[in-house]
């Protein structure tokens, strides 16, 4: 039990303590607000693992992004302001389908990785992953790029049915 | 001569395309004919110059061999021999009359050019065919024939033709799907498609050979029809136009009856002795009861395509014996239904056209008002029953012969009895349809046109001399017959 | 050369079939199938004259690989008498047609049909392929069907065509069978070859049985006789040819020619001689109660057929030929007198004639050595062909000898007592009818084929004395042309048989026959094979149409409408919201992960 | 370290994001479920990179990065449809939506 390990524990209890009231919690408000620090949990989380860039993607990209396009579409379908009875519906399903996942898939992991112990990775700069993304991943970088592009299109035309209508 | 084998399939590709793209309706089922014509010509002269006979069994006359797809040793091989030439040659005739036909006869004029566009893509698939060599290309031509065949059904058909089409494209594609199936097993087990190899030399093991002959035999028998599965035949060929009827009955069946013998018993012939027991029982059984079923018809083109289907089982079961004699049998046979149903739903077609209506109860009388046409129906009812003397006799008397030739008597009584059926429905037919006194549908028939008579005296002629002078028929196949049998008793 | 005389007898009338089949006009469709039929009869004519020993040539036609079928001739003594026979009734028929058929604008095809009918037979007569020879065979049906059915005002005449075809056709089932057996066995179809050939007993008894279904149905012997007297709905002339020399001809034919292979086959021959017995009597019986002229003569053809296969079964196939030949000629004099008696009174029913002897001389003349012949008077031609059958039959003195001859002497009383009623009801007496009143000879075209006709009909017989022509009958001639004491027998129970009629028609009473209606209608057999074969078979048919479109078309039907119904039921089931399709996913998902674990933990 | 703490952390998560998409009506708290479910799948590859040999360095780095961006993109497109949705129907229940065609 290293101090990494135990940084990555309370990272880990966070992300999923945060993470459980995101599913769990009345107000749709605060379940985007849990939503922000379980996903920033996982931010750093990814620090422990090395993977600045990713880490660092994520706060931008989730944190800053998503979640306000999230509490955006909160505010514009006018979601009330408190506590809601309607959010949900009979659990059980979904306790034994999540549960069964998450736990089936911890227990998997538990079962492949053990208390296995690794070097702790060198923190990794941009550089290394950039190499990678504009050598290697460079056709699938490109189709992203397209896919970001049609996303956007088709988010626009999407939320705008009277474009390209007939007048 | 090798080019003229090419061409036998090009120019009726090329006229298609011409037809479609001339945009003058007239024009475009001009030059479809004049390509229909051409290729008669090409498919006649590949009787000229043959190579002589190198191999015991399948020595074709003239041959292209080129590699096609090499990636999946996909090879365009085409040959023709005794055994396929005077197929190839009725297919161009039947289509070239189907041509001529269309020029002037469109049912509801609707878009002729495209008919005729549509017969010459069958034409292409269906002399493909019977000149592939090589198994892979076989299937492909196979399944060509099918799409133009459906939108001819479903386009120029008659009032059910949307269902029957469907019918018959589901039917036959089920057929095509065990077929493909079947000539992998083939393929996989002897390590090659080429058909010339597989008959000179099968090395399928005694399972792989009857695994795949059950499984081409299936496939084939859908399409030639063999009871029981026939029943997309009469649906299609009552709906069908004319014109696709005549092709169906006439060269589009004896696809599966010519791959049945030349590569379910060529390539499989040890399959085929074990399987032959059941398949001359279907095959009899076919003849009684598609006899049995036409005597309790009341439909023109209907009982036509049953009587196809008792004939059809003749044909099969001159295969099932596995004897030189079923095997010319089986050949002459194909080419007389071929000729002959042909004829037979031409005529039905201008009944039908005529007296709109093809139920007999409603026709009758009909040589009081139109003698002539009740003359060659007359004519092509007798030569359907097999009389002697006619194009149908060779094919359904020797059948019987080969059966007791291979000492299946029982086969042979009851085949011999489907011929007296057949007697007995094809008279029932002219004793309702011509004689007594005229029916109301039937007076005042427009008069036969001269195009119509072009059309049918080939075939009326044919059927004639394909009955006096069989041996038209018999002695370009005696050799390669000879070649089947040696396969089918190497032991 | 006489392969070419003999080639031609059927090449000629084909030719002119063919032809004719073309042709509208009346006139040159006349000149052209009486020239034709002529030449055939001119062939035979010279042939019978140039005939010295026996020839047989022909070329491949078909080739099997293992079997082939030649086309070709074979020329014998019988071969060269049918030929004259066929090619003589043949151009008396096309002559008489000429006015008989003067007002049906049908003529034309009808000369063809007579010219391809003529051409068919005489390919029976010259045939050396068995295969060759059932051609012959068969396209003479299929114009028997033709011609009979020819006449459109009678409504029966397609029933009676179909039915003739139908029932000929059941025999040929057999026939080609038995070809089939024949060529098998021998490697070829070629007559002379089978005949060569040795066949065991069982394969000769196999094959001559199912030979003997073809010719029942030709010949006309029970039980397939039942087509013939439906067969008068053609015209007369019709009648005339097939009942004389050609068609019912053939089957006896063709067993003569092929006798040595009956002979080997005791078991065939007792069955041939059953059914001639059974033939002879039931026609000349069912001939007693027939109340039309050519129903007469039509049930006296079916009698005398049975004559002709007694004669067979008793191994005289010259007497049996020979009798075949002076029944040729009397039965087409016969049938075309009653034509023009059924010209003359326009009517086929006896009760409408009586006392044409004064209106129609000549025809009563021809008439009378017709009806002599047949009841087998001396000295016309009958009597001498009918001796010899029934002299071979006591010569034969078995079983089946015995029995052909009993059936036979019957037959000769009942032949006399209906020759003789036929000829006093029409002939004598007074006219019953205003159309007797006014009868009269019909034209020469009508007359002198009758009148020719006679010739032969009261002279065929001394022909038996001739040595070289007895010789020409074939073997199992020895009783032609020698008279015995054994002939008062039958002579005496015709000229009972004549009495017993006389005296009835002189009492009024000539149509009163005991049990009429069941001798009219010949034993009910035609309704007891309605029952047993024409019924079951069309219910079969319905049957089988009925299964066919429920059950077979209706698996694949079902197939599809089955496919579609699941794929509703299961587009159904994925038609859910979005819950229940995510919580499906994933739990899907969830199950298969765990299938996954459980196997990899199992293995 | 022990990488197995943060496979545990991404399989909680992944759980928790399941529980979320089926327990939820709201689609707005659905995507939010999304969310957590995409990044416990991330966290997957990130820490894979510890413990997996690959044949390219940082390879489970690049992916979690692709798929940050396809979940950018899907959110994108997803808000947008749960707008039009809240435009024609006034609610945003899942439940709601109906499956045959609109009339």
């Amino acid at each position: 039990m290293t101090v990494a390990d135990a940084l990555m524990l309370a990272l880990g209890v966070i992300a999923v303590g945060a993470g459980a009231l995101v599913v769990t919690s009345t107000h749709l408000v605060r379940a985007g607000f849990y939503l922000v620090v379980s996903l920033g949990a996982t931010a750093g989380l990814y620090l422990m693992l090395g993977a600045e860039l990713v880490a660092w993607v994520q706060v931008l990209l989730y944190v800053g992004a998503v979640v306000i396009l999230l509490l955006f579409a909160v505010m514009l379908t006018r979601a009330p302001i408190g506590a809601s009875d309607d959010l949900d519906r009979p659990r059980w399903p979904g306790v034994l389908i999540g549960g069964g996942a998450g736990l089936g898939l911890a227990a998997l992991f538990v079962a492949a990785y053990g208390w296995m112990k690794v070097p702790r990775p060198p923190s990794g700069t941009a550089e290394r992953l950039g190499e990678q993304i504009f050598s290697v991943w460079v056709l699938p970088f490109e189709v992203v790029g397209v896919l970001l592009l049609a996303a956007l299109v088709g988010a626009i035309v999407v939320s705008r049915p009277d474009i390209g209508a007939r007048r | 001569m090798n080019a003229v084998l090419v061409a036998v399939l090009v120019i009726p590709a090329l006229g298609a395309l011409a037809s479609v793209v001339i945009r003058s309706d007239r024009a475009g089922r001009v030059a479809g004919t004049v390509a229909a014509a051409l290729s008669l010509v090409a498919a006649a002269l590949l009787a000229v110059d043959r190579a002589p006979a190198t191999g015991d069994r399948l020595s074709p006359w003239h041959q292209v061999d080129v590699a096609w797809v090499p990636a999946v040793q996909l090879r365009f091989h085409v040959g023709v021999d005794g055994v396929s030439y005077p197929l190839v040659v009725l297919t161009a005739l039947l289509t070239l009359l189907c041509c001529l036909y269309s020029l002037w006869q469109v049912p509801g004029e609707r878009n002729g050019r495209q008919l005729v566009a549509l017969l010459l893509v069958v034409e292409v698939g269906i002399v493909g065919v019977f000149l592939a060599l090589d198994l892979i290309l076989f299937f492909v031509f196979f399944e060509l024939v099918l799409l133009p065949m459906y939108a001819i059904i479903a386009g120029w058909g008659g009032p059910e033709r949307r269902a029957a089409a469907r019918k018959f494209v589901l039917y036959t594609l089920f057929g095509s799907v065990i077929l493909l199936v079947g000539l992998l097993v083939v393929v996989t087990g002897a390590n090659t498609a080429d058909l010339v190899t597989l008959t000179e030399s099968s090395t399928l093991g005694a399972n792989a050979q009857r695994i795949a002959f059950v499984l081409l035999a299936v496939g084939f028998a859908v399409k030639s029809p063999l009871w029981p599965l026939h029943t997309w035949l009469p649906d299609a060929h009552t709906e069908a136009p004319t014109v696709g009827s005549v092709i169906l009955a006439g060269v589009l069946l004896k696809m599966g009856t010519y791959g049945l013998l030349r590569i379910g018993v060529g390539v499989a012939p040890d399959g085929a002795r074990w399987a032959s027991p059941v398949l001359a029982g279907l095959a009899v059984a076919a003849i009684l009861v598609g006899g049995l079923v036409c005597l309790a018809q009341t439909e023109l083109k209907r009982l036509i395509a049953y009587s196809s289907v008792g004939h059809m089982g003749f044909v099969l079961l001159g295969i099932a014996t596995l004897t030189t004699t079923g095997f010319q049998a089986a050949l002459i046979g194909n080419l007389a239904h071929g000729v002959i149903t042909g004829l037979l739903f031409f005529l039905a077609g201008a009944i039908k056209d005529r007296a709109h209506t093809g139920d007999l109860g409603q026709l009758g009388g009909l040589r009081e008002t139109a003698p002539v046409l009740a003359g060659l129906l007359g004519f092509a009812a007798i030569a359907s029953l097999g009389l002697p003397g006619l194009a149908g006799f060779w094919g359904e008397a020797f059948a019987v012969v080969a059966a007791v030739q291979r000492g299946w008597p029982v086969a042979a009584v009851l085949a011999a009895l489907g011929g007296a059926l057949a007697a007995a429905y094809f008279l029932r037919l002219l004793r309702r349809a011509t004689h007594g006194s005229a029916a109301p549908a039937v007076v005042g028939l427009s008069p036969l046109r001269r195009y119509e008579l072009a059309a049918w005296v080939p075939l009326v002629l044919l059927a004639i001399a394909l009955g006096l002078v069989p041996a038209l028929a018999l002695t370009p196949s005696a050799h390669p017959v000879r070649g089947l049998t040696a396969v089918t008793h190497a032991d | 050369m006489n392969v070419a005389l003999a080639a031609a007898m059927p090449l000629a009338p084909l030719a002119a079939a063919l032809v004719g089949f073309l042709l509208r006009s009346r006139r040159s469709a006349a000149a052209l199938a009486i020239t034709a039929t002529s030449a055939a009869l001119l062939a035979a004519v010279i042939l019978a004259l140039r005939f010295d020993k026996p020839v047989s040539d022909g070329y491949r036609a078909a080739d099997f690989v293992d079997l082939t079928v030649e086309f070709g001739v074979r020329v014998n003594g019988p071969t060269t008498l049918m030929a004259l026979a066929v090619g003589a009734v043949a151009l008396a028929v096309q002559v008489y047609s000429v006015t008989y058929l003067r007002d049906d604008d049908r003529y034309a095809p009808y000369a063809a049909q007579v010219s391809l009918f003529t051409a068919a037979m005489m390919t029976v007569v010259v045939a050396s392929d068995l295969v060759q020879l059932l051609i012959g065979w068969e396209v003479m049906g299929i114009c028997s069907y033709l011609l009979i059915g020819h006449d459109r005002r009678l409504p029966e005449a397609p029933r009676a065509a179909v039915k003739a075809f139908l029932v000929t056709r059941v025999g040929d089932v057999g026939f080609l069978l038995g070809i089939a057996v024949l060529g098998y066995h021998a490697g070829t179809f070629r007559i002379d070859d089978v005949l060569a050939h040795d066949y065991t007993g069982a394969q000769l008894t196999a094959a001559c049985l199912l030979l003997l279904a073809g010719v029942a149905g030709k010949s006309a012997q029970f039980p397939l006789h039942t087509w013939l007297p439906d067969a008068m709905a053609g015209p007369t002339p019709i009648s005339a040819l097939i009942h004389a020399a050609t068609m019912v001809a053939a089957g006896v034919y063709v067993v003569t020619q092929l006798f040595p292979l009956f002979a080997q086959a005791p078991a065939a021959l007792t069955v041939l001689a059953v059914m001639a017995a059974i033939t002879m009597l039931l026609g000349a019986l069912a001939a007693m109660a027939q109340a039309d002229i050519k129903r007469v003569l039509a049930w006296s053809t079916v009698s005398q057929l049975g004559y002709m296969t007694g004669a067979l079964a008793v191994k005289a196939p010259g007497t049996a030929m020979f009798h075949l030949l002076t029944h040729a000629a009397f039965k087409a004099l016969l049938f075309l007198a009653a034509g023009a008696v059924i010209h003359a009174v326009g009517s086929n029913l006896i009760s409408v004639t009586g006392g044409l002897r004064r209106s129609m001389p000549a025809t009563f003349a021809a008439t009378t050595i017709g009806l002599a012949a047949l009841a087998g008077l001396p000295p016309f031609s009958g009597f001498w062909s009918k001796e010899a059958i029934l002299a071979a039959a006591m010569d034969e003195g078995t079983g089946p000898g015995w029995l052909v001859y009993v059936a036979g002497a019957a037959t000769v009383a009942l032949t006399g007592w209906y020759a003789t009623s036929l000829w006093l009801q029409v002939f004598l007496g007074r006219p019953r009818s205003p159309a007797a009143d006014h009868a009269h000879e019909p034209g020469p075209a009508m007359r002198y084929p009758v009148l020719l006709l006679a010739v032969p009909a009261a002279l065929l017989g001394f022909a038996g004395l001739a040595g070289g022509f007895v010789d020409r009958l074939g073997p199992g001639a020895e009783e032609v042309g020698h008279l015995s004491a054994a002939l008062v027998v039958p002579l005496g129970l015709a000229l009972a048989g004549a009495a017993v009629a006389w005296v009835m028609w002189r009492r009024g009473r000539a149509a009163d026959v005991p049990a009429r209606a069941l001798l009219a209608d010949a034993f009910h057999l035609d309704a007891v094979q309605a029952a047993v074969v024409s019924r079951p078979v069309s219910a079969l048919a319905g049957a089988v149409r009925r299964a066919d479109e429920t059950a077979v078309d209706g698996a694949v039907l079902g197939t599809g409408a089955a496919a579609l119904r699941s794929g509703t039921v299961l587009a159904g089931a994925h038609r859910a919201a979005l819950p229940r399709a995510a919580g499906a996913a994933l739990g899907g998902a969830l199950l298969l992960g765990l299938a996954a674990i459980l196997l990899e933990w199992v293995r | 370290m022990h990488p197995v703490i943060a496979y545990v952390i991404a399989a909680l998560l992944v759980g928790l994001g399941v529980y979320g998409i089926l327990a939820r009506r709201n689609a707005i708290l659905v995507l939010m479920a999304v969310e957590l479910l995409l990044n416990g799948v991330n966290l997957v590859l990130v820490a894979a990179d510890t413990t997996v040999k690959a044949a390219l360095p940082a390879t489970g780095q690049a992916f979690a990065l692709f798929v940050i961006v396809l979940a950018a993109a899907e959110i994108g497109v997803g808000l947008a449809i749960v707008l039009q949705l809240y435009r024609m129907r006034r609610s945003v229940a899942v439940d709601e939506v109906p499956l045959e065609r609109v009339p």
